[in-house]
C-alpha cells in the first residue's frame, strides 16, 4: 500500500473499486441545474467531461478541476469534484503547480476563449512548452459571453459587436497551430454538437501523459452562433476527404490551419491533430534533473516520520 | 563617529568582484571577534560604474552603516567608460577616488591602486588630504598582481595592504582562501597576499587607525554571517517551506536565488516561471494541492501580483510573498534601497484588504518574521507577506549559530486529517464545509485535495460554505465578517506572545520618541544611543506588524512620549500616514523625517533630524540635512 | 417616506428586458416632466436569475434609491432553473415575487404576471397583503401579450397595466414607442399596451398611489436622461478624448462600450486588447504620441495596471483611467457595488503614488470630474483617475440638455509647439530637456514624437532633464520634489476654482456633521434632509477629490461640526482611514457608517446610523440596521 | 505640404533632404559610449539599426523607438531618436498604439527574450496577429542578462544557472514559429555576429508594411555565450543547403523548425524565414472597416481649425 493511500484516500481510490465509475459522481447534489443559458454549448462540455471519467477511471475526489472566468469558468460550479474557480487567464498556473504538488492528483483546466488566449494566452504557450501533465479545455464560442458578447480573440476578422460596431479588424488567433508550435505534445478540436467525439477526446486528453489541448467548439447562442452553426461537423479522422498523420508535426500543422481557415468558411473539422508520444512530461522531466522529488511533495506534510532538513546545517557557509 | 570602529570601503567598478571580496573581509572581521555590518552600493549595471561595500567592524554591537567611514581601499574601475566630450558620467576611470572622497571621516587612511587610479584624475587630492587629515597610501597593487598571479587578484593584493596598515597578520585571510581555493589559484593568491602585506608593513605608517579591539559576543562562539536574503531564505526553509515560484527581478533575486540553490537538495521544487502573475499563481496552486509555498517579487513584479493576491485572500489559500522593496515608482532605481511601496503592499488589489505584513528590521528578525509569515498564513488561511528592502536584503550581520538550532515547523497548519474530515461538517450535497461561517476565529476547516471526504469548490468569486458562488447578502456579511476576524486573531496571538515584533529601544521613560519601521530600525538605535549620550531623552520604537496594525503598542509608545519623529525612507510619509490613520490621532505630536535620494540614513541624519524639530535649542523648523526633508505634525 | 414620490420595481429574469423597459418608463416619467432616478440589481448571469430596476420619481428632486419602494410589476423569470430537492438557489420561478416582498412599503402595489408567477409558490401572500395593506393586482400578462403579439411582449403589457393603475395614460409610452420601433413591432406593442391599459383602467382600484404632481425644474425642458457611465462617456469625449484603449469587465464595460460607439463616428479609435496590462500601456503609447487618451477596468482588472500605470506617473505620460468598483475582493461579486477600491486605487504600484483620483458623486459631477481628469492629466503630465462604482454607473437621472452646451477641449495640455520647442532648453547634445528640474509648478515642457528639435527619452527609470537614466542623488531628489510639486500645483488649481468638487449640502451651522465620497453623496443628501425634518442639526459633505486629498475644505468642515458619521459602502472604513491619514486628527470625532453587503445605502440606513451614534436621546452605541455596522470613534 | 509638415516637421524630413541621412545622426551626443559590457552583441543590433536609418531614409525626430527592460532595453539610450524606455515586456503595446496615434512615426520596438518571448509574450503573439505596422527586434541572447545570468525563454533545455542548478527541465521557446502561427507578416533572424546581414535584414523589416520580427542573435559573454559560439553561422539565403520560399508558409516553418532546432545543436542558421506581401497592416484594415481615421490623430490637436465633436450632438437619443 503506497503511501499515498494513508493521506490522500482518495487517490487511487478508483483502482480498488470493484463496481465502475458512475459518470453521475460527478453531478452535485447542489447546482443540479447549470446557470448557462438555454442551448449553451457548455453544457456539451459538462457532458462529455463527466462521461469521459469513467473512461479514464478517476473518482470525484481525486480530480481537481480548475477554471478561468467566463460562463465557461462555471464549470467548477456544476462538475462535483475538487475545483478552483480561480481568476481571469490564471487557471493555467494555478493548475499547473498543484500538479507539481501533487502528482497524484488528475489535474484538468479549463476556461473560455477570451480567457486561455486573450488575457491567459502566455501562460497557455508556456504550458505548452513546458508540456505539464494536464488537459487544457477551451470553451471556443469565438465570443466573450459572460461579459455579453464583445469579439473575442477567436471571433472572425469583421465579427461586430457592441465593441467594434464597423467589426473587428483582427485575423482571429490560431488555436490549434499556436498549440503545436508552443510544444503541446496533444492536440485535438471537438465540439458540443459532437457530444460521443467529446467524450472519447476528453478521456483521450486525461489519458495523455503531457500537456492535452483541447480546443472545444462550443455554441453561443445568446451573443454568437447557435448549435446549428456548427452542424454538419466532419471528423478528420473519419472523414475520406482528409489525410492526415497526427504523429507528423508538419502534416499536423497543415491540417490545422485548413481547419483553422475552414472553421470562419463555415466548414466544422474536428478531431485529434497531433499526438506526440514518448516525451516526457515536465514533471517527468524535472524529477530527471534531480529538480523535483520523486514522491508527491504534499505527502511530506502529513508524514510523522519525514526528517526534515534545518537551516542549521546549510551554516557551514557562513562561518 | 568613534574611531573605536574600522569602516572600510572598497571601491571599484561592477563586476570587478568588490562584493565578494567585502564578503570575505567582513567574514575575516568576524573571526577575530568583532561584530560587522556591511553597507552596499551598486548600479543597475553588470559590468563597470561605481560600486563600493562598506564593512563596518567594532567590538561593541554595529546594527548600520555608520557616518561616512575610515578607511578607503580604491581599486580600479576595469570597464570605466571611456570619457568623450559630452559624456553626462565624467571620468569613469576616476570615480573609484572622486566618489568616495566626501564621505571620508577627518583622519582617515586611502589606499588607492595606482595601476589603475591617477592621483591626477582627481582635483586637488593632496591639498585636499592634507585638510582632512588623511593618511594617502598610493601603492600598484595591479602591478604587483599582475606581476606574480594575474591582474584580477589585485582585490587579494589591496586585502592584504589593508591588513597591514591595520595592524593584522594574514593567518585569518589565509584561512578563508584555503577554504574556498585550491591549487594554482589559492597558492598565488596567498602568495599576492603576503607580498602586499610584507611591502606595506615595511612602509612608514602615518596613520593611527587600527584594527578594533574587544570582542563582541555575538561573534564569541560559532558566528555565522548572513544577509537579510538569507535570513528570509532559511526563516522559509524551517518553516517548512519546499515550494517556491517566482521571477527575477532585484533585490528579490537574492531570497529566489538562494531558496532555489537548497530546495532541490531537500526534496523541495523551485519553478522560474513566465512572469510574476504566473509566479503568484503557482504558489497559490502549490499551496491550494498541499505544500508550504511562497512567491515573491519587488516593485513592479509585485504589482503584477496583485491580482493573484487578491485570489489568495478570497479562496483563503495560504501564501507568502516577499516584497523586496527599491526606489519606485516604476522601474525607478533598480539597485537603490526605499521604503516607498507600503502601501502598495498593504493595499494593492481590490476590495479590503485581508492580509498579514510584515516588516523584519534586522537579519534576525528577517528569520523569525519569515517564519512567523508561514505561521500566519498556514493557521490562518491567509497571505502573509514579508516586507525588506535593498538594504536589508544586502546587509549582513553577525549572528551566533545557536539561533538557528531549532526545530522546522512539519506542519500544513490548520488542516484537517481523513480522519477529521470524516466528523466535519458537510452539505446535505456532500460538499464539505470549507467556509463555514460560524468559528469564532473565523479560521473554517480546511481540506486539501485527494483528501477523501474533502472536496469543496475554491473561488474568487463571494461564496457559500461549500465554496459554491452566493450573491446573497447575508452570506456575504457573515463570509466578510469571518474573514475580517482572522486578522483579529492574528492580532490577538501576535499581541499575546513573549516576545513581539516590535522592538523598543532606549530608556522606558524617555521624554522624546522615534518611530520607525522595517530595515531602518538599527539606523534609529544607534540615534537614539548618540542622542541620549548627547543629552537627549529619547526611546525608539521599531515597528514591524503592518497588518493587522499593532495599535496597542504604538499607541502606548506615543501616550508616553511628548513628540515624535518617524524616520523613514521615502517621500509621502506613508508610515506616519498609516498611523494616523489607525490611530486616528497623534496627528500634532508626529513629525517625519523622510529620505528618498537611493541612499539608506546615516544615523547622524536621524540625529541631525531630530534635533532640528524637537527639543534642541538651536532648532529651526526647516532645517534639515541636504538629503533629507522634514514634514513638521499637523498644526506645528 | 412621503407618497408624493413613485418607486417602482419592475422584477424578473436576466435576459428578459427588464433593463431596457425599465429605461424606457424612466424616460417616459421624465416627459412628464418629473425628476428620475434609477437603482438596478442583477446577477453575474446572463439569462435567468433574480433581478430588478427601481424607478423612483417624483415632483422633487430625487438623487437615490429610496427606503423601500411602492409599486411591483413583477414578471416572470423566463429562464429560471428548474428546482431539484436539492438545489440551494430555491424556488428561482418564484422569486420575482418572493425577493421583493420584504421592501415594498405599506400600502404598496403589486401587479404579477399570473402567466408566470404562481400565488400558491409565495407563502401566505394574502395574510402579508392584507397585514401590510398591498393592493394586489394579478394579471395575466403573458397570456394577453402571446395572444395578441409574442410573448416576449409582456414587458409592454406590464408597463400599460402600470399606467392604468397610475392614471396616466398610454401617450408618452406610445411615443417612445413610435421612436424606437417600427412596422409590425410597433403596431403590436402599441395594442398590447393599449390593451392592457384598458383592461386594468376598467377594473376595480383599491389603491391611492397615483403618478406624482410637479414639475421638477431639470425636467422642464429639454431634459436628457443619462446613467453615470454615459456621463463619463461623454465627459471623455468632450476633453477632447479620441483613444481608448480596452478589455471587458463589469461594470467598467458600460463607459468602454459608450466610448467604443461613438469613436469611429467622430474620427477616433477604440481598440479592444488581450488583457488590461495592454490597455493602459496602449493608452500611454496614444498619449505619448499626441492624443487625449484613456483607458479603465473593474477590480481585477485595474489590478493588473498597476505596473503601466507607475509607467504613467514616472514618464509623466498623461493618461485618464477609470476605475469602475464592484464588490470584491477579487472576483467578488461582479454585478454589485461597493467602494472598497478606494486604497487600492490611491496606492497601487511600487513608490510613492503620484497621480490625481476623483470621485464623482453624481452623474452630473461624472462628466464634471471626468473633463477635469482630462485637464489635470494633460495639463500637469500625470495619470488621472475617475472613480466611480457599479451604483454611479448604471444609476439614471435627469439633466437639462443645456448642462451639456459647453465647448469640447480641443488642446493637448501642456505641450509645445515647434517654434516654441526651438526656443526652449536643450542639452548641449541636442536633447531636448524635457525633465528639467526647474518649474516651479513641477510641470516642465513636453514635446510629441515627430516634432522637430523635442526628441527625448521617457523611461521609467529615475531620470536626467533629458530622460536619460540617472541615480545621481541630487538629481534624484530634483525630480522627486518636482513631480510631487505637480500634485501641490493641482490641489492649488483645484481650490483656487470657483466651484469645488466636494459637496456641501444642509444648514452651514449644523452641529454635525455626515462625510462621505463618491456615488453615496446623494444619499446622504437625502438623509440629511430627514434628520433635519426631525430635528437634529445635521449637513454633509460630499468629498470627490481623494488625491491631492482637499485637507482645507474636510478641516473646514469637520472643524465646524461636534462630531462626524463617515458613510461608505466597505468593510474597512476606507475614506476614514484616510482622513485620519491625511489629516492626523479628528480621530476622536469620526465614526464609521459601513455597508458591505451588495446592495448601497437606502437613506433611512443612514438616519438610523446618524441616530444610533449622535445626538440622540435613543442612541445606544452597539445598534446598527441589519445590514450595515457602525465602527465607532477612537476612544469613544 | 501635407497638413503633418506643419505640426510634426520632422515627419517626411528626410524626403527633403538633399544629403540624404548619415548614420552618426543616431549617435547621441550624450552617452557616447554604452554600458553594455565588452563584446555584448547588444552594440551589434545598435549598429546595424544605425546602419538600416540611412537605407530606410529616416531621421532621428520621425522615429519612435520603444524598449522594454533588459540590457536589450538600454538600446534607447545609445540611439539618438524620440525613445520611450518602457517596463518590462510592455514595449509592443506602447509602441503599437503610438503608431495608431500618429502613423507618420516610424515605430520600432526592442527587448530581449526574456522581456517578448517571457513576460511580454502574449503581446508578442496578439500584436504579430494584428500585424501592427513596425519592427520588433529581440535581442535574443539566451539569458536574461540585466538580473544577472538566469535561464531564458530560450535558454537550451539543460541550461544551468543560479536558478537552475541541475539545469532547465523546459524546452525553449521557437520565436520563429511562434511568430509565423500567431500571425507576423515578415519574420526573420540574424546575428550580432554578421553585421551585413543584420543591417540589411532591419532595413527590411522596418520597410515592410506590416509586423516584422527579428529575432536578433547576441552573444552575451558575461553570463552565456561569447561571439565564438556563434561563429560560423550560415545565411540560409545563401547556402546552397536550404532551399525554401521565403512566401510559403509551410516551407518557412518547416525550414524555422529545422532553424530553431540547430541553433542548440551548435548550427546558426540566420536570414529570411518569411515575408507575406500584400496583407494590409492593422491600421489599414482597421482604418478600411471604419474604425480609424484617415489622417493622423495626433495632427487634431495641433489643427486650429478642427470642429470638435461634441457629446451635445448625441442628445438625441437620451430625451
Ligand atoms: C482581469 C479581468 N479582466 C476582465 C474580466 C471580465 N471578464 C469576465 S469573463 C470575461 C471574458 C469571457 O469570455 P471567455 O473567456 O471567452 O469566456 P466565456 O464567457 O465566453 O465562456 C471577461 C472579460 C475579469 N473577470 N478579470
Ligand atoms: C515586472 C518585472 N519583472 C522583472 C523585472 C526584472 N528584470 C529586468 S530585466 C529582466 C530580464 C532580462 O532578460 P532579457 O529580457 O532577456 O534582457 P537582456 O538583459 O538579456 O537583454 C528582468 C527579469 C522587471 N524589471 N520587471
Ligand atoms: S452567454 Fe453564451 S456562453 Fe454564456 S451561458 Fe449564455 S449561451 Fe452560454
Ligand atoms: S550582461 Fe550580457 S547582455 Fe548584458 S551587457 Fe553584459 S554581455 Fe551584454
Ligand atoms: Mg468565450
Ligand atoms: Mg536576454
Amino acid at each position: 500500500m503506497s503511501q499515498s493511500t494513508n493521506v490522500f484516500g482518495a487517490i487511487g481510490d478508483a483502482q480498488e473499486r470493484e463496481e465502475g465509475i458512475d459518470r453521475e459522481e460527478f453531478t452535485p447534489g447542489i447546482e443540479p441545474q447549470a446557470t448557462w443559458c438555454p442551448g449553451c454549448g457548455d453544457f456539451g462540455v459538462l457532458k462529455a467531461l463527466k462521461g469521459a471519467m469513467p473512461e479514464v477511471g478517476r473518482t470525484p475526489e481525486e480530480v481537481l478541476l480548475v477554471t478561468g472566468i467566463g460562463c465557461s469558468g462555471k464549470l467548477s460550479s456544476y462538475f462535483d469534484s475538487y475545483g478552483f474557480h480561480s481568476i481571469h487567464g490564471r487557471a493555467l498556473p494555478v493548475a499547473r503547480a498543484a500538479k507539481l504538488a501533487n502528482p497524484g492528483l488528475e489535474v484538468i483546466a479549463a476556461g473560455g476563449d477570451g480567457d486561455g488566449y486573450g488575457i491567459g494566452g502566455n501562460h497557455f504557450t508556456h504550458t505548452a512548452r513546458e508540456n505539464h501533465d494536464m488537459t487544457y479545455i477551451v470553451f471556443n464560442n469565438e465570443i466573450f459571453g459572460l461579459t455579453k458578447g464583445q469579439t473575442s480573440p477567436t471571433s472572425p476578422k469583421g465579427h461586430e459587436s457592441k465593441t467594434q460596431p464597423h467589426g473587428s479588424a483582427k485575423d482571429p488567433v490560431r488555436p490549434l497551430s499556436m498549440a503545436l508550435s508552443a510544444g503541446a505534445s496533444y492536440v485535438a478540436r471537438t465540439a458540443a454538437v459532437n457530444p460521443q467525439q467529446a467524450t472519447e477526446i476528453l478521456a483521450e486528453a486525461i489519458e495523455h501523459d503531457g500537456f492535452a489541448h483541447v480546443d472545444f467548439l462550443t455554441q453561443c447562442p445568446t451573443w454568437n452562433k447557435d448549435a446549428k452553426q456548427y452542424v454538419p461537423y466532419t471528423d478528420v479522422q473519419q472523414s475520406e476527404e482528409y489525410d492526415f498523420d497526427v504523429h507528423d508535426r508538419r502534416e499536423a500543422a497543415r491540417m490545422m490551419h485548413e481547419t483553422e481557415d475552414a472553421l470562419y468558411e463555415g466548414t466544422v473539422l474536428t478531431g485529434r491533430y497531433f499526438v506526440e508520444e514518448g516525451r516526457r512530461s515536465y514533471g517527468a522531466e524535472k524529477a530527471a534533473t534531480g529538480e523535483a522529488p520523486e514522491t508527491p511533495l504534499a505527502e511530506r506534510y502529513f508524514d510523522p516520520d519525514y526528517e526534515w532538513e534545518r537551516s542549521y546545517d546549510l551554516l557551514d557557509r557562513h562561518r | 563617529m568613534t574611531d573605536d570602529e574600522l569602516i572600510w570601503r572598497i571601491a571599484g567598478g561592477s563586476g570587478d568582484g568588490i562584493d565578494s571580496t567585502s564578503q570575505n573581509f567582513a567574514k575575516a572581521l568576524m573571526r577575530t571577534g568583532l561584530d560587522v555590518f556591511t553597507h552596499r552600493h551598486y548600479p543597475s549595471r553588470i559590468r563597470g560604474g561605481h560600486t563600493f561595500v562598506e564593512v563596518r567592524a567594532a567590538g561593541h554591537p554595529v546594527k548600520s552603516r555608520g557616518d561616512g567611514y575610515n578607511f578607503l581601499l580604491a581599486l580600479g574601475d576595469s570597464f570605466a567608460r571611456n570619457p568623450q566630450d559630452e559624456a553626462y558620467y565624467g571620468n569613469e576611470e576616476a570615480k573609484p577616488l572622486t566618489e568616495n572622497l566626501d564621505d571620508l571621516r577627518e583622519g582617515g587612511v586611502i589606499v588607492y591602486d595606482t595601476g589603475l587610479l591617477d592621483e591626477g584624475d582627481v582635483d586637488d587630492l593632496e591639498e585636499r588630504a592634507a585638510e582632512e587629515g588623511w593618511h594617502v597610501y598610493p601603492l600598484d597593487l595591479r602591478g604587483l598582481a599582475r606581476e606574480h598571479g594575474s591582474e584580477v587578484m589585485r582585490n587579494t593584493a589591496g586585502v592584504g595592504a589593508t591588513a597591514a596598515l591595520l595592524g593584522m597578520d594574514t593567518g585569518v585571510f589565509e584561512e578563508l582562501m584555503d577554504e574556498r581555493m585550491s591549487g594554482d589559484v589559492l597558492a598565488t593568491n596567498v602568495e599576492i597576499l603576503e607580498m602586499a602585506h610584507e611591502e606595506v608593513s615595511g612602509m612608514e605608517h602615518t596613520h593611527a587607525l587600527q584594527l578594533p579591539e574587544g570582542t563582541h559576543e555575538d561573534a564569541a562562539d560559532s558566528p555565522v554571517l548572513l544577509s537579510g536574503s538569507n535570513a528570509v531564505a532559511y526563516g522559509a526553509l524551517d518553516a517548512g517551506c519546499r515550494f517556491i515560484a517566482g521571477y527575477p527581478m532585484t533585490p528579490w533575486t537574492d531570497v529566489f536565488t538562494i531558496m532555489s540553490q537548497n530546495l532541490p537538495e531537500m526534496g523541495g521544487i523551485s519553478e522560474q516561471v513566465e512572469d510574476e502573475i504566473a509566479a503568484a499563481s503557482l504558489a497559490i496552486g502549490a499551496s491550494h494541492a498541499g505544500v508550504k509555498a511562497m512567491s515573491g517579487s519587488s516593485g513592479g513584479g509585485f504589482a503584477l501580483m496583485s491580482e493573484p493576491l487578491g485570489m489568495a485572500e478570497m479562496t483563503e489559500t495560504p501564501i507568502v510573498l516577499v516584497e523586496a522593496m527599491r526606489a519606485g515608482p516604476s522601474t525607478g532605481m533598480p539597485t537603490k534601497p526605499e521604503q516607498a511601496d507600503l502601501e502598495h503592499v498593504l493595499y494593492t488589489s481590490q476590495g479590503d484588504s485581508n492580509r498579514v505584513v510584515f516588516a523584519p528590521g534586522t537579519v534576525r528578525e528577517a528569520y523569525e518574521q519569515t517564519r512567523a509569515a508561514f505561521e500566519m498564513a498556514y493557521e490562518y488561511h491567509l497571505p502573509a507577506i514579508v516586507v525588506i528592502d535593498q538594504k536589508l536584503s544586502g546587509e549582513v550581520a553577525v549572528i551566533p549559530d545557536e539561533f538557528f538550532d531549532r526545530e522546522p515547523d512539519p506542519g500544513l497548519g490548520a488542516v484537517l486529517t481523513e480522519a477529521e474530515l470524516d466528523e466535519a461538517a458537510h452539505h446535505a450535497s456532500g460538499v464539505f464545509d470549507r467556509y463555514r461561517h460560524d468559528p469564532e476565529s473565523g479560521v473554517s476547516p480546511r481540506s486539501i485535495p485527494g483528501q477523501a471526504g474533502g472536496r469543496f469548490l475554491a473561488s474568487g468569486n463571494e461564496h457559500t460554505p461549500q465554496g459554491h458562488i452566493a450573491e446573497d447578502p447575508d452570506n456575504r456579511v457573515a463570509q466578510m465578517d469571518r474573514r475580517a476576524r482572522k486578522l483579529a486573531s492574528v492580532r490577538a496571538e501576535l499581541d499575546g506572545r513573549e516576545t513581539s515584533h516590535q522592538t523598543p529601544y532606549g530608556p522606558e521613560d524617555a521624554e522624546y520618541g522615534i518611530l520607525t519601521w522595517g530595515s531602518q530600525q538599527g539606523t534609529a538605535e544607534e540615534a537614539v544611543d548618540r542622542l541620549n549620550d548627547d543629552g537627549h531623552s529619547v526611546k525608539a520604537l521599531g515597528v514591524s506588524d503592518l497588518m493587522p496594525y499593532p495599535s496597542a503598542e504604538v499607541a502606548a509608545f506615543l501616550e508616553s512620549v511628548e513628540e515624535c519623529l518617524v524616520v523613514e525612507m521615502n517621500a509621502t510619509a506613508q508610515f506616519r500616514g498609516l498611523t494616523g490613520k489607525e490611530l486616528g490621532q497623534y496627528g500634532e505630536h508626529l513629525s517625519s523625517l523622510l529620505k528618498y535620494n537611493g541612499d539608506p540614513f546615516e544615523p547622524a541624519e536621524v540625529v541631525e533630524g531630530f534635533e532640528s524639530i524637537v527639543g534642541d535649542a538651536d532648532a529651526d523648523g526647516d532645517a534639515s540635512g541636504e538629503s533629507t526633508r522634514i514634514v513638521p505634525a499637523v498644526g506645528d
